[in-house]
């Protein structure tokens, strides 16, 4: 990045408020499709003022449909257009599943490359805002699964813009969750314009020798946290963000395990399929003699998201994660 | 289209009645009894949003201004009947006899919220927009089944009527003739989206002629309307003549929820008028008035006792035990898994609790 | 209700015109087009169905029936249209110019078969029911956005109107007004399930209403009404005023697919009487004869050309180099991750191939 | 069992006609939904003969909607009766996605067991019988990540009628999954009426102490042939078939990889997120330092299941399976 580029102070979600103005801007293929992201501007505010500066044709407001609209998103990127299409809350996409796994994933393979689906599905995921049932999900899993469609989640401002822009440019479709208790916690630094964060590369955090963390999205500032006060105990955790969920960067997984030997893995989604046993499987597959200790996972429950007088009690927690840390280092 | 589906309409903004064949059937007992519900759901919305100010409860969906069509709607339910409503009829719910604690604990986040009293057959609710109107169509179905009378009524907004759900739904329900009524609450907007950009067409009563069944167009905020149709279409129902749409048109003055703000889409100037022109209550004031039953005592009486009702449910509320960590996991299956077992005592351990 | 949605016919069983409006824009070039694409299509469908039972493709769904509507419709498009078939739309593919040896290729489980030609826009047949109707409205949005005058038309079936995506995709269409067709094949059939199981409406133009487009029910088997009525809709699509519902009431007089065994669920006579009087081919063949149009030798070449280009089809079919391995893994995603990668080399590596 | 049973030979797919059959007869609350299921008796006859003589009110033909008729069958549940659901392929479950994730799995949640949803889905899966796209997929994964739900599948028409049974009684949804290659593969001696195979209890198929093999399902044919073929190179393979995916028996699991120290995991899904990654965790977690190889997954690609035509390269076949343990024994 050169050194002359302008930065401005942003949260996360005027990062990605940001990031699409940006791809508005550069490419008039871009359309934003969702329910209330138009005059509204969207329930988080997204897609602020976007609508007044770009018209409603390239920011649409849509009927109450998600099935309808990511299918409509389907037929329009295969027809030259780049839809950027909101979920208003990651649990509202099950309506749309069929059209994501049946077609927004199969066109390139059905049709061997001649029809393909340049789009993008944004969803603010995940519990710890006080909102209703549903609106809590961290159900990544069940499209990670999904050959044909990558997954990527930023932690923080930076990493939100860049992301999302790259997702933007991918020729492939691509789920961007957004962690929406994260949205407005934290402030830094965002570049002004067009750049990039390359998909499928995660990011040290933090560097240390004792055990590496793996986190990603709303979890990460906590995984952080974590870490921090295990100095105290005199442990180094080294923390990654995966930033892509699929395709994981296995790189920075083997070399950071096979330099500290033990593994943490935090998520908000349940244990049972969660991505926490895509990195065992990554660590079984390239740094089994590496172990000192079997990894540890910290998610969810195997329960549905409770309700959020309980999801204080669902939720990863610094204890939770300290405790794992321990566990895995006394061994 | 429209004009094949007028609104329908028993008493005038003025409080007149204007379908004068309804005359006797609206006494005075029975408006009487539509005005206390009005006041009662009214004075509990309100004070639901100022709980919500003041972090007491969580986000929260108003519903002032709709009152008419959930109160004239669960009032010609009868007790064994079956109702399915969202997030934004407790109104009706309330109506049909659910709890006001439970209401409470359910906008704070408690399951406990989604426990209808004994007896009563109110479903959790529904959050995924139209997931309800199949459930409903299946519960009913199975009451036709079992051989009884028993009807189900599903509540719905405008913006549903886009999702498949709605489609399949109310398609199962009119195939089978399942004694259900799809009651429609048209408050003209899905969170921002205004109807024009929901839908082409210009009612919701038309889209009854998909399936083949009546679709009823009246006016949500006359109660007298809402209350004789919803009772024609369950009569219906009950007789084996299948389900009926019916499209309430109404309006809420206020936000969304208490996380929205309207101002950002729409002027709310609209809501100012609709107030002093169409309000539900009011109309009914007129008529009560016009027929001499007005009597501000016993306005003052129904006040109070749907304040004291309502001041004991919030001390209810607030006295409830707090979440208990083990309820996560005591409810996903009959019997826990291995892996809940699991968790859920390490979870205890860990947060020294006792295992339940 | 069926009767505000007469069946609508220009050419009747006999082949006498019935609607005098058309005589003029019928011409003997038309007609003589028309026939040779159902002769044509007709014949494909046999011989797949034989070469299904030979092992020489895997199981087929054929039109048997259903000619006029696939071949009317498809002739009503432009070359620039776009075509959103389903698993029983080959015919209405081919003759829009689909290449007849990928079809082929299709049905012997080849995704090299659902590559149209350069410049034809064809989508995949459709599998999962009704799944291609919002795709076909958000293409035509595209073309509308892109200010041409390129319309687009989604075949589907008449179980195809109880999924949501059927409601999801029409409703955006109306809103939006995308220049879009929807051209339903009610064949009365969904596998077994007959319609009046399917839906409770007796006839699915009227779901037209719940959307306030234009529905249009016509005799799917008078390739005249199908070819001009298409035509229509297409026009009103090109010229900004939105989407248009079609039925086309036809029958199938064979399986659902070659896997199917339509003696379980029906009454095989019907198709037979239908076969002498309602069929499409025949129908046209009548009034070719009533006009002294039809000559024998001609039809002969008809034939006898269309038999050559099939055989062709099929020689080229078999002469195809057989499935490669490495195309698993070639076309996830425009760059393979490392999973595919891996697996890719992996695999070539134990069955001895080379990586491509 | 009694010695004193009688039996009949079946095949797979008769089994489950004659548990469908011997539920209907047991218990009047028990009625079958679905697409073509009566007069036709189904596409693949599961439930054939069955609306003759139970008619239309206990064997129902459904409107083409899956959404609709799972959504109403969970109304049904709740109100007393017993359904059981037939997904003409389970590529066709993914309409009632949102039905099943919001609403089956989480109605005794959401009211602390006031609702309950005592509901069966039954659906064919797999590749290996040359079908059209979409009716070939195996993503059972994404219903076992799901908390509230239990997923079971058979592998043989003994175990397919006493699970069937067992799912009918249990008191929560349960997705019962039928390996439609295995459906006229092979006769057994079925018992006659009412018998179960408790749900979460896996079998031991061959007895061996060098590698573990699990597999299920379609897969339990080709991993056990495998595994017979592997003695004539000296090596004795475990065979388990798991027959519950969700929730997967950890204790046979654990039992045999201590005893053996090496796995072979065999299942057609997609590598990624597929449930041979929940082994490896259930693995990591009880037998850490029993391990003497890292373990070996044998599954379908993380690419879309192709057309037929590719379908045999895409399948776990016995070469790869011997491959693989052969690849733990040398490890
Ligand atoms: C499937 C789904 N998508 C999106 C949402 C988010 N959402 C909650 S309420 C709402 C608008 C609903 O409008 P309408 O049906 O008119 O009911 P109203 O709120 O006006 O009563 C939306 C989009 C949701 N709850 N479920
Ligand atoms: C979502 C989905 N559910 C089920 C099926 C299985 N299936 C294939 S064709 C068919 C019947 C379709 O009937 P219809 O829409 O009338 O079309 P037709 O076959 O008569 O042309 C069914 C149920 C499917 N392909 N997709
Ligand atoms: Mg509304
Ligand atoms: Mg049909």
């Amino acid at each position: 990045m050169s050194t002359a580029v302008r930065t401005k102070t942003m949260t996360l979600i005027q990062a990605i408020n940001d990031g699409l103005d940006t791809m508005l801007a550069d490419r008039k293929e871009v359309v934003l499709m969702g329910e209330d992201i138009g005059k509204n501007g969207g329930v988080f505010r997204a897609t602020d003022g976007l609508q007044g500066k770009y018209g409603e044709n390239r920011v649409m407001d849509t009927p109450l449909s998600e099935a309808g609209f990511v299918g409509a998103g389907i037929g329009m990127a295969v027809n030259g257009f780049l839809p950027v299409i909101e979920i208003q809350f990651l649990g509202f996409i099950y309506p749309a599943y069929e059209q994501i796994m049946t077609h927004a994933t199969r066109l390139r393979m059905r049709t061997m490359g001649h029809y393909t689906v340049p789009m993008v599905i944004r969803a603010p995921y995940g519990a710890g805002v006080r909102a209703p049932e549903i609106h809590c999900d961290s159900t990544e899993a069940i499209f990670t699964h999904m050959p044909g469609i990558k997954v990527v989640c930023p932690s923080n401002p930076y990493d939100a813009k860049g992301l999302l822009i790259a997702a933007i440019e991918d020729p492939d479709p691509i789920l961007y969750l957004e962690p929406m208790r994260s949205y407005r916690s934290t402030r830094e630094e965002v570049p002004e314009g067009k750049y990039m964060i390359e998909i499928g590369k995660g990011k040290k955090m933090i560097e240390g020798d004792d055990v590496t963390v793996i986190s990603w999205g709303a979890m990460m500032p906590i995984a952080l946290k974590a870490a921090e006060e295990m100095k105290i105990e005199g442990i180094q955790c080294e923390v990654i963000d995966l930033r892509t969920l699929f395709p994981i960067d296995k790189d920075i997984i083997a070399e950071s395990v096979q330099k500290t030997g033990r593994t943490v893995i935090v998520h908000e989604a349940h244990a049972t399929g969660g991505i926490g046993n895509d990195v065992l499987a990554i660590i079984n597959d390239t740094s089994f003699l590496y172990q000192k200790a079997p990894a540890e996972r910290v998610t969810g429950f195997d329960a549905p998201v409770p309700y959020f007088g309980f999801e204080d009690h669902y939720l990863p927690n610094e204890t939770r994660i300290k405790h794992a840390i321990r566990k895995v280092m006394m061994f | 289209m429209d004009n094949q589906f007028p609104i329908q309409q028993i008493m005038d903004p003025n409080g007149i009645i204007v379908s004068p064949e309804y005359k006797e059937k609206i006494t005075a007992d029975l408006a009487k009894s539509f005005y206390r519900q009005l006041v009662r759901i009214r004075m509990f919305d309100r004070k639901a949003i100022s709980l919500q100010r003041q972090g007491r409860i969580g986000t929260y969906a108003p519903f002032e201004g709709q009152e008419a069509s959930q109160v004239g709607s669960a009032l010609a339910l009868q007790s064994s009947d079956w109702m399915f409503p969202t997030y934004r009829e407790h109104g009706a719910a309330f109506v049909f006899g659910h709890s006001l604690r439970n209401i409470l604990l359910f906008w704070n986040g408690r399951n406990e919220g989604c426990i209808p009293p004994a007896g009563k057959k109110i479903f959790p609710p529904g959050i995924p927009i139209a997931t309800q109107i199949p459930h409903a169509a299946g519960a009913a179905l199975a009451e036709k089944m079992k051989g009884t009378k028993n009807a189900a009524i599903a509540y719905f907004g405008d913006g549903a009527t886009s999702e498949g759900d709605f489609h399949e739904g109310i398609n199962f329900a009119s195939v089978c003739k399942a004694p259900v009524v799809f009651f429609n609450q048209n408050n003209q907007y899905a969170i921002s989206v205004p109807i024009e950009k929901q839908m082409n067409s210009k009612t919701i009563a038309q889209k009854a002629i998909a399936y083949d069944i009546p679709g009823i167009r009246i006016d949500g905020n006359d109660v007298f309307t809402v209350y004789f149709e919803t009772l024609k279409a369950l009569e219906r129902a009950r007789c084996g003549k299948g389900p009926t749409l019916i499209e309430a048109v109404t309006w809420r003055y206020g936000a969304h929820t208490t996380a929205d703000d309207p101002a950002k889409y729409r002027d709310q100037a609209a809501s100012k008028s609709r107030r002093m022109e169409t309000d539900p209550i009011l109309r009914l004031e007129r008529w009560l008035k016009n027929e001499g039953l007005y009597d501000e005592a016993w306005v003052r009486d129904i006040e109070a006792d749907a304040a004291e009702e309502i001041e004991e449910a919030i001390t209810e509320m607030e006295a409830f035990p707090p979440a208990d960590p083990a309820d996560i996991f005591n409810h996903v299956f009959a019997e826990p898994t291995w892996q809940i077992r699991e968790q859920k005592e390490e979870y205890l351990r860990l947060v020294g609790g006792v295992s339940t």
